[in-house]
């Protein structure tokens, strides 16, 4: 008899697949209208967010939680997986990712080809992207990473017919492959240094293994993983592909499985970290005896993280192209998320993950903004948005609400995730106050190249409207309504643009479940 | 209620002017009342007031906080100023009636001059030295309005804004004098400290400085330094004099009463009443007789040769100021009050006869003058009566003052021998008084014919300009002798009873009188023989003396220098700062975004495009973090300690 | 005795990893690429094997398993790869990474 | 107890949002909202507990305070708290008076007038904010929020090189802001106070360590000091006030340069005593460089707007020298000389623009003679010229009068520099008056015509006011004092 006990926990990563193969199975058999595929993809999003939200627990829909209670936040050394209230807290997050880009993307140009191609990855990346957030095994974890990965390698290149995107698609996988390359290997080392992948049994031998193994082995690990997170100097890559992408697929990119690799740090390299602060002593790697590896991690992250959100900033003052500065952007917003890995602390960790959070919607949102825009004739660079704010206002003040955002303007959720972030860094003590220094330093030099969009956008005499071919074009579709720019993305759009000033205004919304299960993280382990 | 009666601003009434002069008419009346009882029951004095501000106790000097006050006092020094300000105010804006009835700025003018006179007579009635001051401030203010009156003119426009400019520079020291004062009187003294009182001047037996610390306190003494350059600033003493000829530029009813009677004499009245209520220390006084001495001197020497009839006056101004500071600095208060009180009289009716003359013709140079006893009898009259009062010639007002204020300082100099240098310079300002005054004179009045052809016949003007000049003519003659008059001579002691050193009446030493008297006859002699009956003095182009005339007319230079500090020095440092701003400070921050902008491309220019150099990036990045993992954190950590 | 001779197999795969980091650096033909990311791969996969092998019984038969699904997954890695070659090939008619250099600075 | 501090910030939220769509009707909502807010603001001054005999205690005590939850981790406890002193009462008052008199001023603005008068009124809801304010982040939060529109109003409504002025007011100012948050952040964790609310903070901050202190007051001091601003962090001001509009200059002078100062008091000086007290030696030099070079440098500026600029940093400089001597007096004396420049420096600016508007220039060397084309124009120039250079019976000169006071209690002889200084700064307002409103007519355009209604109403609401508390400081004063100064500083 078959135990299909574990079956039920899984029900939104299977409902994810099940969507997957029905897109897929429906292109083979020749039906490959958008609007079927949209609704596929879209809904079997919608359910799987539905599902998890449940096994969180909010109220209104705990009844159809498919995960028991009571394997929830369950410490010790498991199998293959496990439940934290904190990964599935990051199931929402990459969730909303998905269907924001899945909404979105219902108003592509109807004509286009590979919508169910589009469709079918894109579930398929976040199936991936939901595996890592139970992941429990490093072998696991990573297997999990390539999942995503692959599917949007493939993403990347999905219309096959645009240079870029396939140029894009080709750096995208060669940086990515050797990156994969160099995290199997560290895994490898790991687990030869203390016989198992799994990664609560890694944590809690942070001082039986080999330092000199350990060490290299971590190395290898923030090297691989580094590419996902696109940390400096690993980030070279993300900029050409979320330029060269679809923009659609650069949302996806930078609002959701930049954030795979983010809670991968947390599980890999917050074990280690968190260990230490319940062990204490530290010493030398080369000595013999006991040692821990967590402080060593800790300024390896740092500096990661200082020089990310540094590079990142500066080289975003330089573009001249939007999608390029957003890319610029998403580098050095990475280098504040790493400070709550780095910090440590349950503070620190849900500060770090609803920046995350934010930044989905703040990042995502923009590149579906740069769609609509593009949509409607707009030219790639940032000079070309002139006069935007006055000719599409409400385009205008949405992308303007985002960028005010990331800027960490208040009354916006990049505000409060900011100040959450920093607040934690400064809460820690000791020398984690200089992170929050830093990271606040570049967020004033961040503020400088948004607002000069905002500049462009609102105060720059726009020219002749450019916009009057796509909008003939644009016929009476309903799906391209609102000049042009789509039902569905403006949906998106308005969801994000609502979701950044209503967190902004009242935090505890999201403070509140994020702080638990942070705490719950730190409680139990990875 | 002065103030309430004066101080109705006025404007925009055909009979504006009318009004103002019935006010200032009644303000007249109300404050010769004051001053009439205040002498006839010496030593009652009222005062009211009220709390204008507080704030409660600080730790340190001020244990029982700060408070100032605003109120009013009547003492005799008060009354004294009282009848000087109002009546030569009502004078002077019954004659403005018929000087400046062509003006076009009438309302303002009315308006102005209302101003001052309540802001005067509410400096004169102030019951404390924050009071004082603010009064003391507003006067200025009303000074630079009406010297600029005619702001068309980019002299008279000039001339207010050195007139402020100048004066500020002592209402700075005054303030600082307040601010000494404060912190050295905020616990001692009676009523739990002067400061913590608000300053109210408060009549005793002696002044508030103990005579120890007079010898003493190196803090009093900057005190009364400061306080006396507050009064140098508004009373155009040396060094801070050189505004008060360039005021000239005001309408001539504004230098008599402003710039000649009253305002100027606000910071003799300041140093009189800090000397009565204070107290000098010794130094204080020797400096105080010094700028007093010197500047009389100093002044008339200018007068000496200057063409212009108002600025000959104001040069005569400056130079009796300065008889009336040495006064007060050799301890005799009330002495330059007195001299103060004649003053204000016989050179507003010198300034208003002035005023006559150029109403008359529209010219103040005195060498296009001449002949002008003929049309203008009554003018004649009154300037000579001014200008015998001013000389010192007996029974005339200035007689009796002046020879006081000599006789004053004659008599301290056994105690003082550094007093003697300053009071012989006064003594030979006699004869140079004597002399320009009737310079003037003659220039305008003698001789049969006016030099300059092209001026219009002149006439005297119209009964509003005469009747003041009858009035105060009356004063010239009569003021000095006021002092025989029991209540006067009430005012004159009571005031002085706090001071605890009475004024030199009788002492008077007869043969220093006769002497001063001589001295003033033979300037007025030597100016008859120069210019008398039309004749023009000149000095030959090849005289020795030509250097020091032009030293003279140039003012020492004083004004050159001055405008050369402002102009070049100030304003060069001032624009060099300004370049250091725009260059060096915000050079600096456009630098460094230049530099931001600078990494920013060289960063830029490593997205080369080629995969191969991102993969090389990563490997490097890989070696640094096994460079950062094994070597550089374990320095750190062994370094500062975990964590 | 026995660390030793793991020391050396380790040895093989760094050098094995040391190929192909300098193959991905230096070559630029993609096929090339897939090649030397491939050789990487076997290095990450050859040293789960050793350590398994070398840990004794500790670890069960984990590395061997590992390693099989490991190749499993470089198989479809480099699958990938193949697929956005040709696409590559059919557009521009050049598999040169070299020459793909349109999206820059 | 009615909510009112919550009630007057609806009013003003709902006012300020009604403006935004209110199209061309803009004005009239913008006046009846602000008239709205300073019939409150009069009620708040006259129903204020505060004054008789306010007594300090260790906790400052304020009245019509308020508190709401808004962020309650176990961490971090973030309320909604306002509340208003003598100190904060004043400011919110000229807050109150700035903005009718910018609407006023600004009534007959064509372009895009929603937006206009909009943004003028979230300003004034952020400095509001700002004033009422008792926990941490909802101060840095008003803080930030009048950054933004000011930014706009810059940007879009400024003179020819607005782009330019606004990102380096923004940049810098938000560099500041940075600054600022990290200390404030640092003082709520590393005193482990029990929460954001100032009361807590206050406690906790006492109880730090001297060391401690003076890092965080240096950093906070920096942060309060670029929107002062302090030389040299000063060069924002001069640019973003040439390029804004009138009424935005209005705003950020009057009001913005006051938060600084404002915060400097509430949340350094009262909260930081040990390190106020160790690090007082920076504070003095860079109050006495703010003071010396902003009238130096205002002697040689040309433009009118610039000039004024510069007297702003040099009256900045006196009320933070003002505050860091450290007494009761002196700090009357800085709250009462921030009202003043507040009501005077807006004078000033308004006056600006309107010459700008009837002469098309404000260049100072360009004009002159203009009394007989513009008598009204001449006059506000010469009340505000006054006012500013501290003439009695106008209100700078009770404020700057204790304020140097203050100074030589504490300082002695040092005082002569801000009292010397009182000489040039009397000389480029003079000056000004003579080359533009004095002498023979040069320069003036044919078509220039004197202020039109609306503005010589907004100039005269201020000048009214500048009578009134020059006449009767007392009425500030007394309010003043009810705050936590009797102790000032410490305990």
């Amino acid at each position: 008899m078959i135990d299909t006990s574990f079956v039920g926990p899984f029900l939104p990563e299977i409902v994810l697949l099940a969507a997957t193969l029905l897109v897929f199975l429906l292109d083979v058999l020749g039906v490959r209208r958008l609007e079927i595929a949209g609704a596929i993809g879209v809904v079997g999003v919608g359910v799987a967010f539905f599902l998890v939200a449940a096994d969180l627990g909010f109220s209104p829909i705990a009844g159809f939680a498919t995960i028991p209670s009571g394997q929830i936040n369950v410490g010790g050394p498991t199998g293959l997986y496990a439940f934290t209230s904190l990964g599935l807290v990051f199931q929402l997050i990459f969730l909303t990712a998905a269907f924001l880009v899945g909404l979105a993307s219902l108003s592509r140009p109807t004509g286009e080809r590979g919508a169910s191609i589009f469709y079918g990855l894109l579930t398929l990346a976040t199936l991936g992207m939901l595996l890592v957030a139970i992941a429990a095994d490093l072998i696991f974890l990573l297997l999990a990473i390539e999942l995503t990965s692959i599917s949007t390698y493939l993403l990347v290149a999905y219309t096959r017919k645009d240079g870029r995107s396939l140029e894009a698609a080709m750096k995208f996988y060669i940086v990515g492959a050797l990156s994969t390359t160099l995290s199997f290997f560290g895994a490898s080392l790991l687990f030869g240094a203390y016989g198992t992948t799994n990664l609560r049994a890694i944590a809690g031998m942070g001082s039986a293994g080999v330092p000199t193994l350990v060490l290299l082995g971590y190395g290898f690990l923030i090297a691989g993983l580094a590419f996902k997170v696109t940390l400096v100097p690993f980030h070279a890559w993300a900029v050409d592909v979320y330029d060269g992408a679809p923009t659609d697929v650069s949302a996806f990119l930078a609002g959701g499985t930049k954030k795979i690799g983010l809670f991968a740090f947390f599980l890999v390299f917050l074990g280690p970290i968190l260990a230490v602060k319940a062990s204490g002593a530290s010493t030398l790697p080369f000595g013999t005896g006991p040692f821990n590896v967590g402080p060593v991690l800790q300024i390896a992250l740092a500096a990661a993280a200082v020089l990310t959100m540094t590079v990142g900033n500066v080289l975003a003052l330089l573009q001249k192209e939007m999608k390029r500065m957003l890319a610029y952007s998403s580098i050095s917003q990475a280098g504040y998320m790493l400070i709550g890995v780095t910090v440590g602390t349950a503070p620190a960790i849900a500060g770090a993950t609803l920046q995350i959070f934010a930044h989905v919607l703040m990042k995502g949102g923009a590149f579906l903004v740069v769609a609509a825009v593009a949509g409607v004739g707009v030219g790639p660079l940032i000079t070309d948005w002139r006069g935007l704010g006055t000719r599409r206002p409400l385009l205008g003040v949405a992308f303007g609400l985002m960028l005010l955002s990331l800027a960490g303007v208040p009354l916006t959720i990049g505000f409060v995730s900011k100040f959450v972030l920093f607040s934690s860094a400064v809460e820690a003590q000791g020398w984690f106050v200089w992170l929050a220094v830093a990271g606040l330093l570049n967020s004033a030099l961040s503020v400088f190249y948004y607002a000069r969009v905002l500049k462009v956008m609102f105060f720059d005499v726009a020219d002749p409207m450019p916009t009057t071919v796509p909008l003939a074009a644009a016929a009476s579709s309903a799906r391209l309504a609102f000049g042009g720019i789509g039902v569905g993305r403006a949906a998106a759009i308005a969801l994000v643009a609502v979701v950044i000033v209503a967190v902004g205004i009242y935090p505890q919304l999201l403070l509140g479940p994020i702080q638990s299960a942070a705490q719950h993280f730190v409680n139990v382990g990875p | 209620m002065i103030i309430g009666v004066t101080g109705t601003r006025l404007r925009r009434f055909e009979y504006g002017g009318w009004i103002a002069v019935a006010l200032s008419g009644a303000a007249m009346v109300v404050g010769v009342l004051i001053a009439f009882g205040e002498a006839m029951s010496p030593g009652n004095y009222t005062n009211v007031q009220i709390t204008w501000f507080h704030v409660a106790g600080a730790p340190g000097t001020f244990p029982n906080g700060f408070t100032l006050v605003m109120g009013t006092l009547v003492d005799p020094i008060s009354s004294l100023m009282l009848v000087v300000v109002t009546v030569v105010g009502f004078v002077v804006m019954l004659y403005s009636i018929g000087y400046m009835h062509h003006d076009k700025g009438l309302p303002r003018y009315y308006a102005e001059l209302s101003l001052f006179l309540a802001a005067m007579n509410g400096l004169v009635i102030s019951n404390n030295l924050i009071e004082f001051f603010l009064f003391w401030e507003l006067v200025g203010l009303c000074s630079y309005f009406l010297i600029g009156f005619y702001y068309e003119k980019p002299s008279a426009a000039s001339a207010a804004k050195e007139a402020f400019l100048v004066t500020r520079i002592g209402d700075i020291m005054f303030l600082l004098g307040i601010f000494l004062y404060f912190s050295h009187y905020a616990t001692a003294g009676p009523n739990g400290g002067w400061a913590a009182n608000g300053f109210v001047f408060v009549h005793g037996t002696t002044p508030f400085l103990a005579p120890s610390i007079r010898g003493s306190s190196t803090l009093i003494t900057v005190a009364g330094i400061m306080i006396l350059g507050g009064a140098a600033g508004k009373s155009a003493q040396f060094p801070l004099h050189v505004w008060l000829p360039d005021a000239m530029e005001g309408p001539t009813t504004v230098s008599a009463l402003i710039h000649a009677a009253t305002m100027v004499a606000a910071g003799v009245y300041l140093l009189a009443v800090a000397s009565l209520f204070l107290g000098f220390t010794s130094f204080d006084s020797l400096v105080i007789v010094a700028i007093g001495g010197f500047t009389a001197f100093f002044a008339a020497t200018m007068a000496v040769v200057h063409p212009d009839i108002k600025r000959v006056i104001a040069y005569s101004t400056i130079s009796q100021l300065g008889y009336m500071v040495l006064a007060i600095g050799a301890g005799f208060a009330m002495v330059g009050l007195y001299h103060l009180f004649t003053h204000a009289f016989f050179k507003a009716l010198l300034f208003l006869a002035a005023g006559s003359v150029i109403h008359a013709l529209g010219t103040q140079d005195l060498f296009k003058m001449g002949g002008l006893k003929k049309p203008m009898k009554l003018t004649a009259a009154a300037f000579a009566i001014g200008g015998l009062a001013l000389a010192g010639i007996p029974p005339f007002a200035g007689f009796w003052s002046k020879d006081d204020v000599l006789s004053s300082v004659y008599s301290q100099l056994g105690a003082h021998p550094a007093y003697w240098p300053f009071f012989v310079m006064a003594f030979a300002a006699v004869f140079l008084t004597a002399y320009y005054i009737f310079r003037a004179w003659f220039l305008a009045f003698s001789g049969d014919r006016i030099r300059d052809p092209t001026l219009p016949a002149a006439h005297e003007g119209p009964w509003v300009m005469q009747v003041p000049l009858v009035i105060l003519s009356a004063f010239a003659v009569g003021a000095g002798l006021f002092v025989f008059l029991p209540g006067f001579q009430g005012l004159l002691l009571g005031g002085a009873g706090v001071a605890g050193i009475p004024p030199a009446y009788g002492t008077a030493d007869v043969f220093l009188s006769a002497v001063s008297v001589l001295l003033a006859a033979g300037g007025i002699g030597l100016a008859a023989l120069l210019w008398g009956n039309g004749r023009v003095f000149s000095l030959a182009d090849s005289s020795v003396a030509q250097p020091l005339r032009r030293l003279l007319l140039h003012r020492y230079y004083f004004k050159v220098g001055y405008d050369w500090i402002g102009a070049k020095g100030v304003y060069t440092v001032s624009r060099a700062a300004d370049f250091f701003d725009r260059y060096v400070i915000d050079g600096t921050v456009h630098g460094l975004e230049r530099m931001f902008g600078a990494m920013s491309d060289r960063l830029r220019r490593m997205q080369s495009g080629l995969v191969s150099d991102y993969a090389a990036y990563i490997v490097a990045g890989l070696l640094g973090l096994f460079a950062i993992l094994l070597v550089v954190a374990p320095f750190l950590i062994a370094r500062f300690g975990g964590s | 005795m026995t660390t030793l001779i793991l020391s050396g197999f380790l040895a093989l795969s760094a050098g094995l990893l040391a190929i192909s980091i300098f193959g991905i650096l230096t070559r630029r033909n993609f096929i090339l690429l897939l090649i030397a990311i491939e050789i990487g791969m076997n290095a990450a996969i050859l040293n789960f094997v050793y350590f398994a092998a070398f840990s004794g019984a500790t670890t069960g038969l984990d590395g061997q398993a590992i390693a099989v699904v490991l190749i499993g997954f470089a198989a479809t890695e480099i699958a990938v790869g193949l697929a956005i070659v040709l696409a590559l090939n059919r557009l521009k008619g050049s598999i040169n990474v070299a020459q793909a250099i349109e999206l820059k600075l | 107890m009615l909510p009112l501090l919550s009630i007057v910030l609806a009013t003003l939220l709902a006012g300020t949002a009604a403006t935004f769509f209110a199209g061309t009707r803009a004005r009239w909502v913008a006046l009846a909202t602000s008239s709205v807010f300073a019939v409150e603001v009069a009620f708040l001054f006259l129903s204020f507990s505060g004054w008789p005999g306010y007594s300090s205690a260790l906790v400052p005590g304020f009245s019509e305070s308020e508190s709401y939850a808004w962020i309650h981790i176990s961490w971090m406890h973030v309320n909604f708290t306002v509340g208003v002193d003598g100190i904060s009462l004043v400011l919110i008052l000229l807050t109150a008076i700035l903005q009718i008199a910018t609407v006023v001023y600004s009534w007959n603005e064509t372009k895009r007038p929603a937006g206009y008068f909009g943004l003028v009124m979230l300003t004034c809801l952020g400095c509001f904010g700002v004033f009422v304010a008792l926990d941490i982040l909802f101060f840095f939060l008003f803080w930030e929020a009048v950054l933004v529109p000011m930014f706009f109003l810059i940007g879009y409504w400024g003179g020819p090189n607005r782009r330019y002025a606004a990102l380096k007011f923004f940049v810098y100012t938000h560099v500041a802001s940075i600054v600022m948050l990290v200390g404030l952040l640092a003082l709520v964790f590393y005193s482990g106070a029990s929460s954001f609310d100032y009361s807590a903070v206050y406690a906790a901050g006492h109880g730090l360590s001297t060391v401690v202190q003076a890092f965080l007051f240096l950093a906070l001091f920096f942060g309060f000091g670029v929107k002062f601003p302090i030389v040299p962090f000063h060069t924002w001001l001069p640019d973003a006030h040439v390029e804004a509009p009138t009424g935005g200059s209005v705003l950020l002078a009057g009001l913005l340069l006051k938060l600084g100062g404002y915060g400097l008091i509430r949340w350094a000086v009262f909260v930081l005593p040990a390190g106020f007290h160790v690090d007082l030696p920076v504070v003095f030099f860079v109050a006495f460089l703010s003071i010396v070079w902003g009238s130096v440098v205002s002697l040689a500026q040309r433009d009118l707007k610039r000039l004024v600029a510069f007297s702003s940093i040099n009256h900045m400089g006196i009320v933070l020298l003002a505050i860091a001597v450290g007494s009761s007096i002196g700090l009357v004396a800085a709250v009462l000389l921030m009202f003043a420049h507040g009501i005077v420096s807006a004078l000033l600016f308004m006056v600006s623009g309107s010459a700008h508007h009837a002469f098309g220039t404000r260049d100072i060397s360009a004009v002159g003679g203009a009394t007989p084309t513009t008598p009204a124009l001449s006059t506000f120039a010469m009340a505000g010229s006054l006012a500013s250079l501290g003439l009695p019976a106008l209100i700078g000169f009770p404020a700057e009068f204790s304020a140097l006071l203050a100074t030589w209690d504490r300082l002695g002889y040092w005082v002569f520099i801000p009292l010397g200084i009182l000489v040039v700064t009397a000389a480029f307002y003079l000056w000004m008056m003579q080359r533009m409103f004095f002498g023979p007519p040069r320069g003036i355009p044919s078509e220039a015509h004197d202020v039109p209604w609306f503005e010589g109403a907004g100039m005269g609401i201020l000048v009214v006011f500048t009578v009134l508390f020059g006449v009767l400081p007392s009425l500030l004063v007394n309010v003043i004092v009810a705050s936590p100064i009797k102790g000032f500083p410490g305990t």
